[in-house]
């Protein structure tokens, strides 16, 4: 009986469960090591060589509210990063959640002293998808016509940084979804381009990190998490690791619970 | 008529673009540069996108004016609908036209912090609750192929979170194993597969065999 | 025009394809080549779920996901135009209730006039109302809350799932099945395909998406297209083999070639 | 941390609790909750695009003289005839015009992202020797297979043949590839997925609660 009931466990048990687990170590958090994954070392150190005098980078911001905090974490720490190499990034956003969000980042970063428009811009969001990409790439400098706050872009000294695509030493997009790094590929091949991923895009995107289509990855909230600890400034992304390495116990504990029970009952009932 | 203007559309809008990937320059006979009529055509296709999005917006603010007007079960929904759809219009398009008005930037950046970004971020953050309920009930090793992907899922999940390496450091080894080469395999065999039959899609909608789309010949 | 570098074999390849795929198409066509497709069990199974959806009396809900016409994505979108047409069709067949839920505003009115004349076509135009084809919302989750909630309220029967999709998939495989709903899904998304298979009764893997319109109607030319995909996939296989064989014992030829 | 006192920041976590509140049961919080959100994305959007008009269309083209934006005005007009039975014909230029763009832009890359580089990618050398000329079992294991796992999956997707025999025999192995590559994204996913409940806690347990 007991072994019946245990293959169907009510769903709400799973999500009162869930909640448990994760929030305890939320609370108190435990302090597991993380290990740091090479493609996020190709991020850190490709940013690491580039020159503050000549080199500009790309941070697309496409990644939605929802898959915000898989991917705004790495957005942070590579803004902040970039700041503190003084190297001026431009920050166009394929997604229509992109600006807001960039906007919360880029004020906590002027508190500090990015001067906006030569350190930074944010451009806002043009739509299309990929057909936005091709736009960008196509024309870096001149299709965003105002920025997010309402000025004129080509009047922006970081503007006159860049003409054409090939003169952004790095493109890093964090994204969480579509458009993604598939449209980068097709559409932007001689682009050193590096993707910060939604945890689900990870495996999809693997061939082409193989093939050297992707340069340097960060894997969802652990690579934000790997990134802080490079950078030697551990913050929010490193102390949810804990509720996360319980949460997967939680789930694998749950599956062999099942599948016990599973094997069990079919024992039991064929003697 | 009716139809060979719309296919003659598809058709050379197709093929110009198609072409801008292989080759630069003028476009044959004329003075036009292929590279920057690709770039306007797909500019043009935002433009008329965002057509399309008022289209469907009549769509569903008709839907629930019918609800409001027959007071129809939970109409008072259908009202909150439409408010907040006002709302969230009216504040952005006056945020556009006077940007310099503080107070109201400030609204709109309240609304979307406190209701448009939090409100999707609780529905993607449901996939955390639906993810542990999906492989507790799905994940039986029933039959060869169920026992397959629910021995990669274990391998991976332990693999891949930092406390597996402490219960046994092969885990992230074996994860690393399967996502680099198993993965890869998979995922390469379905990719070539997809593209052939996307391409062979889009070929026959250029063509103008598929036509489906079209509606009947009236 | 010039040739722009690095694209020549690309080139060739693009034409050398499409040749493949018209030859065999028009070889079809003619009376030549006589395909048959293979069992498509997901698809056999769409019937049976209509009609098990009209004997409890409750709705079907179809949704083609993303659903954009103007990505690299979009040939998913016009094979679940394929579906959709086959679906309401059969909806009309067995007089049974059908939801579109659409989340692209840029197909919206393609799959209105779509599901329109399908009705028309089947004598059944009164079927289609203003509610049967619903624009929710443009936003991922957005149209995520909206489609749950109709399987609730509604208290959908079969959701059938076909195009492209994103996170949302669990969300939608998830609240369906706790709604008791039966389900068949595919999509072209590979990131998403293992959670319609966890999740759903059926699942369409990769290819058969793109299959699926020629499978469900026997329509000439998308069986010719189909017999042409798979020479092509052939021709690929071949290619992969021989390009292995060369890189096993050192030579770049084609590795330099595929560079031109 | 203390409960929070500011009213956005409760309707900010009300709003998120009625819908989490789905999960337990269908209630009258989350349809709610489900509208406001259902309306405030609409609006959003709308929002959005009127401003992609105005930029992309209306501003080039009064102050600019940018003529031929007229086109894709046009075409985006031309959906509206659909409210005009007698004209309903005419949104299909502007539906057809979107196919086109669709159908150009995704063939090359098809081609050329897809089929080729990663058909290329397959093409490694079955065995593999290092400088010395010693070969490395593993990677020469992995390489192929890899290869024949890929080829496998190609089998598996021929449509005009019902396979018999051995062919039966490798399309069951490309299936089997394809289960463990399902096992392995669902695997990886799960990670990623407790990520965005936690970012959702934090601010429900941290900045509305205070509990954090």
């Amino acid at each position: 009986m007991i072994w019946k009931k245990l293959q169907d466990i009510d769903r709400r048990i799973i999500y009162t469960l869930m909640i448990v687990f994760l929030l305890y170590p939320m609370m108190f958090p435990i302090g597991i090591p993380i290990e740091i994954d090479a493609t996020t070392k190709d991020v850190f150190n490709t940013l690491k060589a580039l020159n503050p005098a000549t080199d500009t980078v790309v941070l697309a911001a496409s990644y939605s509210v929802g898959g915000a905090p898989d991917v705004g974490p790495q957005f942070d720490a590579v803004a902040k990063h970039l700041f503190e190499l003084k190297i001026p990034f431009l920050v166009p956003s394929f997604v229509s959640d992109g600006p807001a969000q960039v906007e919360r980042v880029l004020a906590r970063l002027e508190s500090l002293g990015l001067v906006y428009g030569v350190d930074a811009v944010n451009l806002g969001f043009i739509t299309g998808g990929e057909a936005a990409v091709k736009a960008f790439v196509d024309n870096p400098r001149t299709v965003f016509i105002k920025d997010f706050r309402g000025n004129v872009v080509a009047d922006l000294p970081i503007m006159q940084r860049v003409d054409k695509v090939t003169d952004l030493a790095y493109v890093l997009d964090f994204q969480t979804g579509n458009p993604g790094y598939a449209d980068w590929i097709r559409q932007a091949p001689g682009v050193k381009y590096g993707a910060g991923l939604v945890t689900v895009s990870v495996p999809a995107a693997i061939p082409f990190v193989n093939s050297k289509q992707i340069v340097g990855m960060l894997k969802g909230l652990r690579g934000a998490a790997e990134y802080e600890l490079l950078m030697e400034r551990p913050a929010l992304a490193v102390a949810k690791m804990d509720a996360q390495s319980l949460g997967h116990l939680l789930i694998v504990a749950l599956i062999i619970l099942g599948n016990t029970a599973h094997f069990v009952d079919k024992k039991l009932s064929k003697k | 008529m009716r139809r060979e203007i719309p296919l003659i559309i598809t058709f050379v809008v197709g093929i110009t673009l198609l072409s801008s990937y292989f080759f630069s320059g003028t476009i044959p006979g004329t003075t036009w540069v292929l590279a920057k009529v690709a770039t306007d055509i797909t500019g043009w296709g935002i433009i008329v996108t965002a057509f399309a999005a008022g289209l469907a917006s009549v769509n569903l603010i008709r839907i629930h004016a019918e609800k409001i007007a027959r007071k129809r079960q939970d109409w008072i929904n259908s009202v909150a609908l439409v408010v907040s759809l006002a709302v969230f219009f009216v504040v952005g398009v006056y945020v556009k036209h006077y940007p310099k008005n503080i107070s109201m930037r400030t609204f709109s950046q309240n609304i979307f912090d406190n209701i448009y970004s939090p409100y999707g971020a609780a529905m993607f953050a449901i996939l955390g609750f639906y993810v542990a309920s999906a492989s507790y009930r799905a994940f039986r090793a029933r039959s060869f192929e169920a026992s397959l992907l629910l021995g990669a899922a274990v391998l991976m999940m332990l693999g891949s979170a930092p406390i597996g390496v402490l219960l046994w450091n092969q885990f992230p080894i074996i994860s690393g194993w399967l996502l680099n080469v198993v993965n890869s395999t998979g995922q390469r065999g379905i990719n070539i597969g997809l593209a052939i039959g996307a391409f062979a899609t889009a070929m026959r909608l250029l063509i103008g065999l598929d036509r489906g789309h079209l509606g009947s010949g009236e | 025009m010039i040739q722009i570098k690095g694209t020549l074999f690309a080139f060739y390849t693009t034409i050398t394809v499409a040749a493949i795929i018209f030859g065999v198409l028009w070889a079809t066509k003619s009376g030549k080549i006589v395909p048959h497709i293979r069992r498509i069990a997901g698809l056999d199974a769409i019937e049976e779920a209509i009609g098990r959806a009209t004997e409890m009396g409750r709705p079907v809900h179809y949704t083609m996901g993303w659903g954009p016409l103007t990505t690299s994505d979009s040939p998913q979108t016009f094979a679940s135009f394929s579906v959709l047409t086959y679906v309401t069709s059969l909806v009309a067949k067995y007089d049974a209730e059908l939801i579109v839920t659409m989340m692209s505003p840029q197909a919206f009115p393609l799959v209105q006039e779509l599901v329109r004349t399908s009705f028309m076509a089947a004598g059944k135009a009164d079927m289609f109302k203003e509610g049967t084809v619903r624009f929710l919302s443009e936003a991922q989750f957005a149209y995520a809350a909206g489609v749950i909630g109709i399987f609730h309220r509604d208290k959908v029967a079969a959701n059938l799932m076909f195009g492209y999709f994103m996170a949302e998939s669990l969300i939608f495989a998830e609240a369906a099945s706790q709604a008791g709903a039966i389900q068949i899904a595919g999509t072209g998304s590979m990131a998403q395909t293992p959670f319609f298979v966890a999740a759903c009764d059926y699942t369409l893997l990769g290819e058969e998406l793109y299959a699926s319109g020629a499978y469900l109607s026997q329509d000439v030319n998308q069986l010719g297209s189909i017999a042409g995909q798979d020479v092509v996939k052939l021709a690929t296989m071949l290619f992969i083999l021989c390009g292995a064989v060369l890189a096993t014992i050192g030579n770049p030829w084609l590795s330099n070639l595929l560079k031109k | 941390m203390s409960i929070s006192t500011n009213p956005w920041v409760w309707i900010m976590g009300i709003g998120m609790v009625s819908l989490f509140s789905f999960i337990y049961k269908e209630n009258a919080a989350y349809r709610f909750f489900e509208h406001v959100f259902v309306g405030a994305a609409a609006g959003y959007f709308l929002q959005m695009n009127y401003v992609n008009i105005l930029d992309r269309a209306w501003i080039p083209l009064v102050a600019k003289g940018r003529y031929s934006l007229l086109i894709p005005i046009f075409l985006g007009l031309l959906l509206y005839t659909r409210f005009f039975k007698r004209y309903a014909w005419l949104s299909r230029w502007a539906t057809s015009f979107m196919i086109g763009i669709g159908v150009g832009i995704s063939s090359f890359g098809m081609i050329n992202a897809q089929l080729i580089r990663q058909a290329s990618a397959a093409m490694m050398p079955f065995l593999v020797k290092d400088k010395l000329g010693v070969i490395l079992w593993t990677r020469s294991a992995n390489n192929t297979l890899m290869i024949l796992g890929t080829l496998s999956v190609l089998v598996y997707f021929f449509f005009s043949y019902t396979p018999k025999g051995p062919v039966k025999e490798v399309t069951h192995f490309g299936r089997w590839v394809m289960m463990l590559t399902f096992g392995v994204a669902f695997g990886n996913v799960v990670m990623g997925r407790i990520s965005l409940l936690l970012g959702a806690f934090e601010r429900i347990f941290g900045t509305w609660l205070g509990l954090l």
